[in-house]
């Protein structure tokens, strides 16, 4: 069962400890699969990674805000949200490789992870392109009439890019159920992306609402997004918040904060948490090594999902490489 | 059978797949109350309501952006741009998004859309209201591109176009949207996709043409037969993937052959079809494959009927193709 | 000497009786020339023409607020700056015509008008695209430490477009001296192009500064105007002012506002204001006469500014085309 | 003289123009304080200061808007598109503006500037950090498109590209932006636009090859030579316009013609070239001329190395040309 499930179970719109302790440990898997990728990256043994250390609280107390019919937009590294929706560590060690049992084919980088049955949409490379996409999406659902929100994950780079722009102005006049969650991390605010005084506030552009959201904090994120939620879901159209995340390491970090939380009320200990990451790092270097031993794609899917038949210059372009 | 123009089979054809198929939606400037600048979606609104026939913001980003979203949520949007010219702020939810989605996502996310535009010169439009650009979406792949010559395959590839499972451009040519006038059955029926139609026969020159510019071949055509020269005129009407087959019988046939169309020369169809031709026809070529285009130029204002590859320009080629 | 040389020497940064009158009879011409090529259109004897009725106090308020040196961005029917930076009714006659005395060659339509000697920028029919370009000059004179400022004129349409949102963005990241015109028509206020209370609240979103007017008054428009142009020139960046503007022919129609206020202090009556029109009507008259007589640009200059110098492919398109 | 690999002798020409000439300037995504992601300005902001190495939003669109600006004012701006694959937000800007504007104005307002931009794959890049889009630009007219394979040609044909008085898309192969390594002159020297260099001698097949593609062009070409088939190989640097006289000489001479390339098939610059040779040197042809290029795929992923044109693809095709 996906973490989100059993989270829906427990959960009937309050934040239980049980939600909590199961979002933490959620938190602690993210830190180690980027950790570890990470690791192995410098060792060569799989691509590049840059992982959301930092953002982990953003990503998953938006990701646990929504409903299990709600739809996810990822810009990219929200694996976090992929795994609490319950993609297997298994299947995304797989992507990770490129390898033939990639459920992405190997066409794409390796945190860019989308999955129907999690519900979570298509990623791009190109920064805000799919903000668009989870506008029109949610919008559709409006028009069928049917209760489904769509969350665009991005981050404050991409509002300065014309489908920010585009997105947000539809959002405005067609109010859409949908939720526009950019993590702006505390770095990243010393780039000169914009001149206006935060994120949160283009929403004014856009006669659409806002909140801010301190983004190391998991349950004030899971809160102000499910109170975005709630206006999508009841007609009141788009919300734009923004989640200011802090650097990883320091004082600040979600989940040192998230963990001395818990300590202080007993509902983790160091036991526990020695325990989870022996745990934890062990599944993720079994998936990788198992991936790690599967071939890649095969030649000839090169060509498959290019349309949904192959076309005649397309026989003929695969014949070819067959051939060679 | 009732006569129609081309606007008047193509609202037909709209209107007939609005009525069948209520994930249909139409969006773009002007189409709704106005009924667009050609009035080709006119009484639409009036039929299909605002949720179905969607005025937007002058924006051709969002109109895309938002429309594969839609497409996502399991609509067929069928957006229009007003003009082709005016199709670039989009080009990047097109090419990087809408040719690419079903392939990123390993075949998960087919995004499927029908983008309608009127295209062409010879309505005194200048610069930005006469462009073909259809080489710049043929180029890339994922995309299928369709242009009509007559009001019945207006009809009949638009109906295909919207329940063909991948992402069509569907250019009308707007010169001929009032005067290409013919019998157009009512109800439902498909021209299929990728098949040319050979519309005059003749053993000695292959024309290929579509869109607009058929009617210039076919004049040229019939002048070039007073000079003893029969031409085979073949309106391609699928553009990409071509209908190869048709192409390349012909040219066995003639052995010589003349391409016609409005955009530039350079790097446009015609010299990926004469490249198809020498790969395919290469021992029956009697005679260089010769281009008859739009000049290498933005496209004039006053000059405009100099600039178009018009009869008179078409038969010296012919001729000098026949006589090689 | 242009009206605007006239009012530079009349004006000393004060709004004089005599610079009131002097742009009252530009805006007479305006609406003139606007009522007079509508009606030859009808007629058959010139391309359509949309004109800017209702609009002249905010084109001739903000043209006759700028300084000498400073630089203008159209984007459309601002014909008024042209007339009143000295473009004189002969050459807008010649455009209108698109004829071998159009400077601009007959390459665009008639109401794109630029002109190097009158500061006045190249005219996009893509709405918006030339935002873009008035920030990056202003941009320009910055880093050269000259003392210009550049104002784009646009409409309320265009600030859904992708080039509104990069040059405000960039515009309030790099504080060039741009004044960011918006006329924004009563009846395009019905429009669904934004769900923003208004067009200035947009500045919010990009940290830039703005200002609203009442666009049907000349005397606000040019103090409001001045105002940015002082604190653009000054290093205080850009400012976005909105000027609402009426529809024509009302009670508040810009020209009859004008003419009452003039009335009243006796600097305008119904004899000079026949004299005007009748003057006014022959002089258009004269222009269009003259332009009609004027043959069509050459066929050669086709090909001309494609390019500094002409390729080889474009010197044997032009061979091609003499030789027909 | 000195060794230099690409990514240097570039950065050497910027320096080196920079100093000469204070009107050019350079901005970008991170081409400042971090000198561009492939290092391409290491070092210029520090010598030039943040007037003239300019980090910008990350706003492609915003940054050919805002550039046009700039070359209207009288600079030189050379802007960096971080990765070829995302200039389409900027496609607009590009085609529609930067393309246009000489013509649209009546040769008033040319409008100069040299978009630098990394192509091609082999980099495990993805969809989205791979493409080759020089036949989408080389179908606009008005643009030039040059591509250097050597550290010499680099920095020589960039010299000449930024006083050349046209825009100029300048694609780098980013695969051999390390690779590439060789001797450069220190100081300045330019290599002339629309002139390509016979890099191989040889009286059987004629290879057009640019880029990255060249090395694998000659790699092949070697091992033909040990199936006794003598190539001549040309590397067309410039593009648009292409140095027709050095390639039909070259066809005159051995009447077989391979064309390699890492765009897709259809529509690319190969099919051009094809036409081309078709019209000016049918009689010589003594084979179908081929193409060998990248497939009609969006670009993989884990399969790049399948869907280049290497040389073990471009081999048989020379055999099969050359045995004909
Ligand atoms: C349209 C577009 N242009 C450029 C890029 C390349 N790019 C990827 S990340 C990035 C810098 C901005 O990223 P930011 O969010 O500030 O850093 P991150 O959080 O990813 O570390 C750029 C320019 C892109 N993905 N999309
Ligand atoms: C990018 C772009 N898309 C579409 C158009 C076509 N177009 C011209 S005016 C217009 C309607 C909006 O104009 P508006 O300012 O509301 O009316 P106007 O003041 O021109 O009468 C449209 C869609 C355009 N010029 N540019
Ligand atoms: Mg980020
Ligand atoms: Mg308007």
């Amino acid at each position: 069962m996906a973490p989100a499930d059993k989270a829906d179970r427990a959960r009937g719109g309050t934040t239980s400890d049980d939600l909590v302790v199961l979002l933490y440990r959620q938190m602690v898997l993210v830190r180690v699969v980027d950790e570890r990728l990470i690791a192995l990256h410098r060792e060569g043994r799989i691509p590049a990674h840059t992982g959301a250390r930092g953002e982990e609280a953003a990503i998953l107390g938006a990701a646990a805000a929504l409903r299990s019919q709600d739809w996810i937009f990822p810009s990219s590294h929200e694996i976090g949200a992929a795994l609490w929706r319950g993609i297997s560590l298994q299947s995304y060690a797989h992507k990770v490789l490129g390898n033939a049992l990639d459920p992405g084919k190997g066409r794409e980088l390796s945190e860019r992870l989308g999955a129907r049955k999690a519900k979570i949409a298509s990623p791009s490379c190109v920064a805000g392109a799919h903000i668009a996409h989870a506008v029109g999406f949610a919008w559709g659902a409006k028009s069928r009439r049917e209760d489904v929100v769509a969350l665009a994950y991005f981050d404050r780079a991409a509002t300065s890019g014309a489908d920010f722009h585009n997105a947000l102005n539809f959002a405005g006049v067609f109010k859409p159920p949908v939720v526009l969650f950019c993590r702006t991390t505390e770095a990243s605010r010393a780039s000169r992306e914009t001149a206006s005084a935060s994120v949160a506030d283009k929403a004014i552009a856009y006669g659409i609402a806002s909140s801010s959201v301190d983004g190391g904090d998991l349950v004030a994120v899971l809160s102000t997004v499910r109170d975005a939620v709630t206006t999508a879901a009841s007609g009141g159209g788009a919300t734009l918040v923004e989640a200011i995340t802090p650097r990883p390491g320091g004082a600040d970090d979600p989940i040192a904060r998230l963990r001395r939380a818990l300590d202080a009320r007993d509902l983790w200990n160091d036991a526990k948490q020695a325990e989870l990451e022996r745990q934890l790092d062990a599944e993720v270097m079994l998936a990788i090594t198992e991936a790690e031993r599967t071939i890649d794609p095969l030649v000839a899917t090169l060509f498959d999902d290019v349309y949904a038949v192959l076309p005649w210059h397309l026989r003929e372009q695969r014949a070819l490489l067959e051939k060679e | 059978m009732p006569q129609m123009n081309m606007v008047q089979a193509i609202n037909d054809a709209l209107r007939l797949e609005m009525k069948r198929d209520d994930r249909v939606v139409i969006l773009g400037e002007d189409v709704g109350k106005v009924g667009g600048v050609f009035r080709v979606t006119a009484g639409l609104y009036d039929e299909f309501g605002d949720d179905r026939v969607i005025d937007t913001p002058l924006s051709e980003g969002g109109i895309i952006g938002a429309a594969i979203g839609m497409a996502l949520y399991g609509l067929v949007p069928v957006p229009e741009i007003q003009f082709s010219d005016f199709i670039f702020p989009a080009y990047d939810q097109i090419v990087s998004e809408l040719a690419k989605m079903r392939y990123r996502s390993g075949g998960e996310y087919p995004a499927k859309l029908v983008i309608r535009t009127p295209v062409g010169g010879g309505i005194r439009g200048g610069l930005y209201h006469s462009q073909s650009p259809e080489a710049l979406f043929m180029h890339v792949a994922g995309l299928k591109v369709v242009c009509p010559s007559t009001p019945y395959d207006a009809k009949g590839l638009l109906l295909a176009s919207i329940r063909d499972p991948d992402p069509v451009l569907f250019f009308e040519p707007k010169r001929v949207y009032r005067a290409a006038k013919g019998e157009v059955p009512e109800g439902d029926y498909t021209v299929e996709l990728s098949k040319a139609a050979v519309v005059r026969e003749g053993n000695d020159v292959t024309i290929l043409a579509w869109g607009a510019m058929l009617y210039e071949a076919l004049a040229a055509a019939g002048e070039a037969q007073k000079q003893g020269i029969e031409c085979d005129v073949v309106d391609l009407r699928t553009l990409w993937p071509v209908d190869i087959d048709t192409i390349i019988a012909s040219v066995k046939k003639t052995g010589r052959v003349v391409v016609v169309h409005e955009a530039p020369k350079t790097c446009g169809f015609g010299g990926e079809l004469v490249a198809l031709v020498n790969e395919k026809a290469f021992l029956h070529l009697e005679a260089p494959p010769m281009r008859v285009t739009g000049f290498d130029t933005p496209f004039p204002y006053t000059l405009e009927m100099e600039y178009l590859p018009l009869a008179h320009r078409i038969l010296p080629a012919i001729v000098e193709t026949a006589r090689y």
